[in-house]
């Protein structure tokens, strides 16, 4: 079974835009969130696919991607905690409803 | 080993037990918040005075930790900055419930900027700067109440996390690129191709968002304005600061084989921020969103000093933070200590302000005096060899546009000038008794404003430590 | 004693000024001060002499200071006779404003201060051999104005005063990047660039840069100066601002920009002005015409006196242009005299307006009557302004006309005769302006013909100023010889 | 010999005069600021007698001629080496004589002041420009150098402004000190160019040095002025024809004369002082002292030439008809000034000066005159006027005499000179001649309008007058100026006075005075006729001219020239569109980059839109942006 790097890096790209398309259309706050997680996501597979198939002599890219995992995880831990904040004080996990502030 | 360690390592070291202490003193006793505000204050200064003993240059963890005279300096000058933060949030603090967990969250981003400062890694900056973003969301959200502090906070995060999201895409293309995450080996394995210049684009659309460098900036001013005036301190002076250290030093090590490219994209940009930052900041009238507007302006002419890249320019641009440190720092502290006793935030709050505070109206001025870069402000100097810098390359276009930009900046910090001393208005900001912590607060940043840019010594000693090409 | 005192003694005031309280102390402070700076630069003018008599060297009483090694700046100054004369103006025009302005209740100590502050940046500003200082005064001399002007002014003081710093700052900003140019286009023999004037003036900057940085310096230089068409901020700041600060504007200001025009911009790029000496005359004489000409249409006093500034400053900038000895000999000659006489100008305008309350020709009359002294003192100005000999503005003017006219070129003569043909128009509002409010039937709006005649003369202090500045303007118009042979170099 | 001592006090005198009434004429010197100032000019007057003594009488001729001597001299003003203005004091015949009469009348008329002035509130502000004005006409006599005298000539000129605009209250006063010094101004002008041209070629200032330079054979500077061109005339006539201009002006020749009728606002003494005997003659003096080199340039002689005649003829046409007698008198002023300078013009320099000369005496008497007379009967018309011989005897005499005097009646003074002047003309140019001849008729007739028509015609009506006739400050100087208007023109002037080294002395065969003295007479005759006795005669004349009488009696519509062109061409025309301009388009301007900058910061106000969305789309866009242009099109 020999998958070329192309089509890993495709599939990563691919992740990569749909998180961008789930950020820029989707309203709920938490889908918004999700979709960031799908582009780190996206990440993650890149460091994995470069580490295995480019330079597979070290761990720098397997070891990246459990950081950032880990890292995401506390990012979507206070961004939750902020949106259940927002939510007190708006009702609303509707981004367009949180635009007070602009101009 | 264990003594080198201790050395180099000593200010990160510092930043974790002090955590640590205020997290023993949140659980364990029931201090006052004025105790608390003591203790933390004396912690910090010492973390400032640890910080100017006894610094060499070294490596730690292979090369994943570095530290010199330079970087000590910065992280000093970071010190210096929280300290004054500190001081200045003393008043807003005393009245908030959760004075200890503020400062834990505080230190913490502090701990992930020196670590990002002192990065010889891709996976340690990366760590720092998650460290140093993700505790300033929840900050942002510290009244809890507000609904204005929510959305700051909710949009910090997400600006913040999708830019991050990006910038990993980055580092992974980097990394995809040359197979290291180690600076010095990447920088020796860049060659320009094309997809080498696309990963740093991307890089430097997350150096970009946290330094607010236009287009990469919209998240500011609504951030700025939420988020409590300590906070928006912290963001627009330290924050800022920290990641301009970085970027400095990567640009100008790291990516020094991609010089060709990022000049003609930081001439560009610089342009571009200046002018959409001065644009902005034009017709603000919520204070705070002024001064974050105020603030991109400043950071395209940062970015002109990066263009530089000489020696001259890594020392204007430590200078011109150092600078700005005290300047923004001593206009937030008014911001903030009017702010905390009044709650008005409005430039038009401000008029007729000469007459009832003359005291906080010519600290106001002069700090903005030094954004704007009148002499013998420090910002007139700081300005001076920021463009300088930028003009050793020959670049007389970008020098021409970054001047004439300058009129624009006049322009909107002496409308505040004027608001100030010669407005009149019905209902002024009453007298305000300046605590003895602000106090000592705007003292420094004042000192520091006429100090930092009249000896000639700040500079030369800045300059004997940095590095060009 | 050093020349450096120059600067520390107007910042030792300014301190004290801060320390001080109440209205007496700081009156008495601030006048001090600007008394014994005069005093110092009469010294420091007797050193010059001394020191010239046996000394070949251009610049004298020089100190050099490291300030900032790595860029190769320092802080530098000394004085040749063109700083020393614009030192002497500086001085006594410093003394007379604070003189004027005695009276002034609202936050006194604020206005002194920022009047120290900006006489500080002009002496600085003069003395400075290298350039970094020079611009660093140069800026220092910015803000003060339009604090001066927004807080104490009249009228729409807050859009002039806005529209004048802003202006100023964009002059700056030109020479910042003239500055830079020409900093980074020299080499020492140590391999640095330098700012010193001294040596860049020796080290002769490549033809092809200094085309591309004069006209940064120049212009930049120029709109202090009220170089055409930049020079809108003169009318709308000066007539908005209170009296000394006119003055300041006026007499001290306005000449930063000519000195820096002929120091910086000339004398360190003479190709380059060479090159552009057609465009400079061009503009210096539409300066002139236009100017005088647009003054012929004001009805307000001060506005009169700003736009007649602007084609008094053409002057400068034509003597300036035309590049000879002779004529940039009388464009010095024309910055201290225009100095003097349009401080003494403001000075009487404020003086009229304090007990008129309007500046309007129209509105005011005959005020020979009731004001002797003060009417007078208008008088010597404006006989002063349209060039009358034995004042201090017809020495300039001649010499600017003698030197342009060494100028063999057909289109420098033509200018020298249309700046010649600005003193007639020149006579014609000056006269205009005196016929109406000091000669004339006795007239003063909103008062009745009693009331009017009751308005007081001068007090002490507006006879003390006015007796000064008018002493200088006499001194030069009788006995021109002994500036001449001060600025000669 | 050595003059300097006291020839320096002559002019400094005055200026103390001026120093010292100026500042404290206030406090102690009120009362006595004329007998100050009248003793001042008095030492004044003994030493320029003093002076002319020792210079005609002691030193005398050396070679034949009186020598020019430099009393005195420093460098004033250094333009460039060689060039500069010197300060000095130039003693030859020309200037000693000048020295003579400025400071003669000038006592006469600080004298009559005492009487005249009398009661006047701001006493000392008048002897003290008086003062002022007699220390620069003296400065102006003595110049040595072409840039002095220009110093002195602007200093007479705000004297003359300032004492025409003493009555400060009335607006006619102060519009006619304006006209008065903005017309001289314009003029001024002229030779200020006129000076920078002489300057440049011949590289000097000195009077000496230049017509020395200029008149030398093979004279490299003429030849330069005389090689260049401006529209096709030699620089050199151009230099010449704008110093004239400048002299023109001072002297009020046509088209530059209409200041100096207006200029009678001013206090009659001063009117004798300034606009009949010193200053108005100035522009002869000026072309008189550069008469070598003047004579170099044929065209602009007869430029000079043409110019003094018109306005002879037409200011003597003008003057019979004026009705205010202080302007009969300046036209008069006007039309003898045009004798001088057409003498000048054809070679007559030593005429010329002997006209000014005599001139200065009766001219200064006739305002006196009509002073004491104005001073009686406090009115300028000559409607209100007649039957005045009764009430004042002396002035009647001394007015008589001065008359006679200026219509060249033999043996009064006038007669003399007038007679030099129109042989020079005969001599160089018939046409002239001619007109002269009918001149001076017009002028004897004019002068005999104003003599009868003051002191006979009808009686005075009604004589509400308390006083006499005045004091003796008055008469005395009326006295003195009519002996020496009977006296003066027995001088032999042309023995110490003459153009270079000719001293022509000549004289004038009886026959040719026939057809002058017969003009004279005819002219008083139809004077006599017209206005001896009250008589409807004049105004029928009046009536018959029709068009003719009110194109004169309007001045031939000279000031209303000057006012369409300074009113309607150069107030709407020009600086009203330099004010419109300056306001509106380059004020404009600046404004305009502030509201545009404004207006962009407004436009696009609608990025920040507050949705957190479009911020990252925002963000996304400028990775776009940065990687397309920076690696497709940028690179490098």
């Amino acid at each position: 079974m020999n998958i070329p790097l192309t089509h890993i890096l495709f599939v990563s790209t691919a992740l990569f835009f749909i998180g961008m398309y789930g950020l820029f259309t989707r309203r709920n706050l938490i889908t918004m969130l999700m979709a960031i997680e799908l582009i780190l996501n996206s990440v993650n597979i890149n460091f994995v696919a470069f580490n295995k198939y480019l330079y597979p002599d070290n761990l720098n890219g397997v070891f990246f991607t459990l950081f950032i995992i880990a890292i995401a995880a506390a990012e979507a831990a206070v961004a939750i905690a902020i949106i259940i904040n927002l939510y007190r004080s708006h009702r609303s996990i509707d981004v367009e409803d949180v635009r007070e502030m602009r101009g | 080993m264990a003594l080198d360690f201790l050395l180099l390592m000593k200010q990160e070291l510092l930043i974790t037990v002090i955590i640590f202490t205020l997290l023993l003193l949140k659980i364990g006793s029931d201090l006052s918040n004025a105790a608390v505000l003591n203790v933390a204050n004396g912690l910090l200064l010492l973390n400032l005075l640890a910080g100017t003993v006894g610094n060499q240059t070294g490596a730690l963890f292979n090369g994943m930790f570095f530290t010199s005279p330079l970087i000590v300096l910065e992280k000093n000058i970071l010190s210096l900055g929280t300290l004054i933060v500190s001081l200045q949030s003393s008043s807003w603090l005393k009245k908030h419930e959760h004075v200890p967990e503020f400062y834990i969250l505080l230190l913490c981003t502090l701990l992930g900027m020196y670590f990002m400062i002192s990065a010889g890694n891709l996976l340690m900056f990366y760590v720092g700067l998650e460290l140093s973003s993700i505790p300033l969301a929840a900050m942002a959200n510290f009244d809890l109440a507000k609904r204005r502090s929510s959305e700051a906070a909710m949009k910090f995060i997400l600006s913040s996390a999708f830019a991050s999201g990006l910038l990993l895409f980055g580092i992974s293309l980097v990394y995809g690129a040359t197979g290291t995450l180690t600076f010095s080996e990447i920088s020796s394995r860049l060659d320009g191709a094309p997809l080498q210049v696309f990963a740093f684009v991307l890089l430097l659309a997350g150096f970009a968002f946290k330094i607010s460098i236009v287009p990469f900036h919209l998240w500011t001013a609504d951030v700025y304005e939420g988020a409590p005036v300590a906070v928006t301190s912290w963001l627009s002076v330290i924050s800022k600061g920290s990641v301009l250290f970085v970027f400095v030093s990567v640009l100008y090590t790291v990516f020094k084989p991609l010089a060709g490219a990022w000049y003609n994209m930081l001439f560009v940009l610089s342009m571009v921020t200046i002018l959409i930052g001065n644009l902005f900041a034009i017709r603000q009238n919520n204070i705070k969103r002024f001064l974050a507007f105020s603030s991109i302006a400043q950071i395209g002419f940062i970015l002109v000093g990066i263009t530089g890249s000489s020696q001259p320019g890594t020392a204007s641009v430590v200078y011109f933070v150092l600078i700005y440190v005290f300047s923004n720092l001593a206009a937030f502290g008014v911001v903030a200590l009017v702010s905390s006793v009044t709650g008005r935030e409005q430039v038009s709050d401000y008029k007729g302000f000469y007459k009832t505070n003359p005291v906080l109206s010519w600290v106001l001025t002069i700090a903005l005096f030094s954004l704007a870069g009148v002499p013998p402000t420090a910002g007139f100097f700081g300005k001076f060899f920021l463009l300088m810098s930028g003009a050793g390359k020959g670049n007389y276009v970008l020098i021409t546009v970054a001047a004439l930009n300058m009129i624009i900046s006049f322009y909107y910090y002496l409308r505040i000038v004027k608001a100030v001393f010669m407005d009149a208005n019905e209902q002024p900001i009453e007298r305000l008794a300046i605590p003895v912590y602000p106090k000592l607060a705007m003292f420094i940043c004042v000192a520091g404003i006429i100090v930092t840019g009249l000896a000639g010594y700040v500079y030369d000693y800045i300059y004997s430590l940095s590095f060009g090409f | 004693m050093s020349l450096s005192l120059l600067i520390i003694l107007p910042l030792i005031t300014a301190v004290a000024l801060l320390l001080c309280n109440g209205l007496k102390p700081v009156r008495v402070v601030a006048l001090t001060g600007a008394v014994v700076q005069l005093l110092y630069s009469f010294y420091v003018l007797l050193m010059y002499h001394n020191q010239r008599v046996f000394d070949g060297t251009p610049m004298l009483l020089q100190e050099n200071h490291v300030w900032f090694a790595p860029l190769n700046i320092h802080y530098h100054v000394g004085v040749d006779g063109i700083s020393m004369a614009m030192i002497m103006l500086t001085a006594f025009v410093t003394v007379a404003g604070i003189l004027v302005s005695w009276k002034i209740e609202k936050l006194s100590k604020e206005f002194f201060f920022l009047l120290t502050l900006l006489s500080m940046g002009a002496y600085g500003f003069f003395i400075s051999l290298d350039l970094f200082t020079l611009f660093f005064f140069l800026e220092i001399a910015v803000i003060p104005k339009f604090l001066l002007i927004g807080i104490w002014g009249s009228g729409r003081k807050e859009y002039s005063a806005m529209k004048l710093a802003l202006m100023l700052m964009g002059g700056s900003a030109l020479v910042f990047v003239g500055l830079a140019g020409l900093y980074f286009s020299t080499q020492t023999a140590g391999g640095e660039h330098t700012f010193n004037m001294l040596q860049i003036a020796q080290l002769r900057i490549p033809p092809e840069t200094q085309l591309i940085f004069f006209p940064f310096a120049f212009v930049g230089f120029g709109i202090f100066t009220a170089l055409f068409p930049f020079h809108t901020w003169v009318p709308d700041g000066h007539s908005s601002a209170p009296t000394a600060a006119s003055m300041f504007l006026a007499g001290i200001s306005m000449k930063l920009g000519g000195y820096g025009c002929l120091r910086v911009a000339t004398l360190l790029m003479p190709d380059a002005a060479h090159a552009y000496s057609w465009i400079i005359i061009l503009l210096a004489t539409v300066a002139i015409i236009y100017g005088a000409f647009a003054t012929m249409m004001q009805t307000d006093l001060k506005y009169i006196n700003a736009y007649s500034s602007i084609s008094h400053c053409g002057f400068v900038l034509l003597g300036i242009g035309m590049m000879t000895q002779t004529a940039i000999m009388g464009a010095v000659l024309q910055m201290v005299s225009h100095g003097l006489m349009t401080a003494l100008f403001f000075a009487a305008i404020g003086m009229l307006y304090e007990r008129t309350h309007t500046r309007e020709v129209a509105q005011i009359g005959g005020l020979l009557k009731v004001m002797p002294f003060i009417a007078t003192v208008f008088v010597i100005a404006g006989l002063c302004s349209l060039g009358l000999p034995g004042l201090s503005g017809f020495v300039a003017e001649v010499t600017v006309f003698m030197g342009s006219w060494e100028n063999a070129d057909v289109w420098y003569r033509l200018a020298t005769i249309l700046a010649c043909a600005s003193i007639v128009v020149t006579a014609v509002y000056i006269l205009r302006a005196m016929g109406k409010v000091i000669m004339g039937p006795l007239q003063v709006e909103g008062a009745s013909l009693q009331q009017a005649g009751a308005l007081g003369d001068a007090g002490w202090n507006e006879k003390a100023a006015a007796g000064l500045l008018i002493i200088g303007i006499i001194a030069i118009g009788v006995a021109p010889f002994w500036l001449t042979e001060l600025i000669k170099q | 010999m050595n003059y300097a001592s006291y020839i320096a006090l002559i002019p400094l005198l005055p200026l103390a005069g001026f120093v010292i009434l100026g500042l404290f004429g206030k406090k102690p010197f009120a009362r006595s600021a004329g007998v100050i100032g009248t003793l001042l000019i008095f030492i004044s007057t003994l030493l320029a007698l003093y002076t002319a003594y020792q210079y005609f009488f002691v030193a005398g001729k050396q070679h034949g001629i009186y020598p020019a001597v430099k009393a005195l001299e420093f460098t004033w003003l250094q333009f460039s080496p060689g060039l500069s203005i010197d300060m000095g004091l130039l003693i030859d015949p020309a200037s000693v004589m000048m020295l003579v009469v400025v400071t003669f009348v000038s006592l006469m008329v600080h004298i009559f002041s005492i009487g005249y002035m009398k009661g006047e509130e701001r006493l000392s502000t008048y002897y003290s420009f008086l003062g002022l004005f007699t220390f620069s006409m003296l400065g102006l006599v003595l110049s040595t150098n072409i840039f002095q005298i220009y110093i002195f000539w602007e200093l007479v000129g705000v004297s003359s402004f300032l004492l025409i605009g003493f009555y400060y209250d009335r607006p006619a006063a102060v519009a006619a000190a304006k006209k008065a010094f903005i017309v001289t101004r314009f003029a001024d002008l002229g030779f200020l160019i006129g000076i920078l041209i002489l300057a440049f070629y011949s590289g000097t200032l000195d009077f000496g040095t230049l017509i020395q330079r200029l008149t030398e054979p093979g004279s490299s500077a003429l030849a330069q002025l005389k090689g260049y061109g401006f529209i096709g005339i030699p620089v050199f006539s151009w230099a010449l024809a704008l110093l004239f201009i400048g002299g023109a002006g001072k002297s009020a020749m046509f088209p530059l004369h209409i200041w100096l009728p207006d200029a009678m606002e001013g206090p009659t003494p001063v009117s004798a002082l300034i606009h009949a005997a010193t200053m108005v003659v100035a522009g002869v003096y000026l072309v008189a002292r550069l008469y070598p080199v003047f004579v170099l340039d044929v065209p602009v002689l007869q430029l000079i030439t043409w110019v003094g005649v018109i306005s002879a003829f037409l200011a003597a046409v003008i003057a019979c008809t004026q009705t205010d007698i202080k302007r009969v008198l300046a036209y008069s002023t006007i039309s003898q000034i045009g004798y001088m300078l057409f003498a000048l013009g054809l070679a007559g320099y030593t005429a010329s000066l002997f006209h000014l000369f005599t001139h200065a005496f009766f001219k200064s008497l006739l305002f006196l005159g009509a002073g004491a007379v104005i001073h009686y009967i406090h009115t300028n018309e000559m409607g209100n006027m007649g039957g005045l011989r009764k009430y004042m005897p002396v002035t009647h005499i001394t007015f008589l005499i001065a008359c006679m005097a200026i219509a060249g009646i033999p043996p009064f003074a006038g007669f003399f000179s007038k007679e030099e002047i129109l042989l020079t003309a005969w001599q160089n140019n018939q046409p002239v001649y001619y007109i002269a001849l009918l001149t001076s008729g017009i002028t004897a007739f004019y002068m005999f309008r104003l003599y009868f028509s003051i002191f006979w015609n009808k009686p005075l009506a009604h004589n509400h007058n308390h006083h006499g006739e005045g004091p003796w400050s008055m008469k005395f100087p009326l006295l003195v100026l009519a002996l020496a208007a009977v006296v003066v023109g027995f001088i032999p002037f042309a023995h110490y006075i003459s153009a270079g080294q000719q001293a022509a002395e000549h004289t004038i065969p009886i026959s040719f005075s026939i057809a002058p003295v017969a003009m004279a007479l005819a002219g008083i005759a139809l004077a006599y006729m017209l206005y001896y006795k009250q008589n409807e005669r004049p105004q029928k004349l009046a009536t018959a001219m029709g068009g003719l009488y009110r194109l004169v009696r309007q001045k031939f519509y000279f000031d209303e020239l000057y006012l369409f062109v300074t009113k309607k061409i150069i107030f709407n025309g020009i600086a009203k569109p330099a004010a419109w301009i300056d306001k509106h388009l380059v004020d404009g301007l600046m404004n305009g980059l502030g509201r545009a900058t404004t207006g962009i910061s407004e436009r696009i106000k609608a990025w920040q839109s507050g949705s957190v969305q479009s911020y990252a789309l925002y963000f996304f866009g400028g990775i776009v942006a940065l990687a397309a242009v920076f690696i497709y099109w940028w690179t490098g």
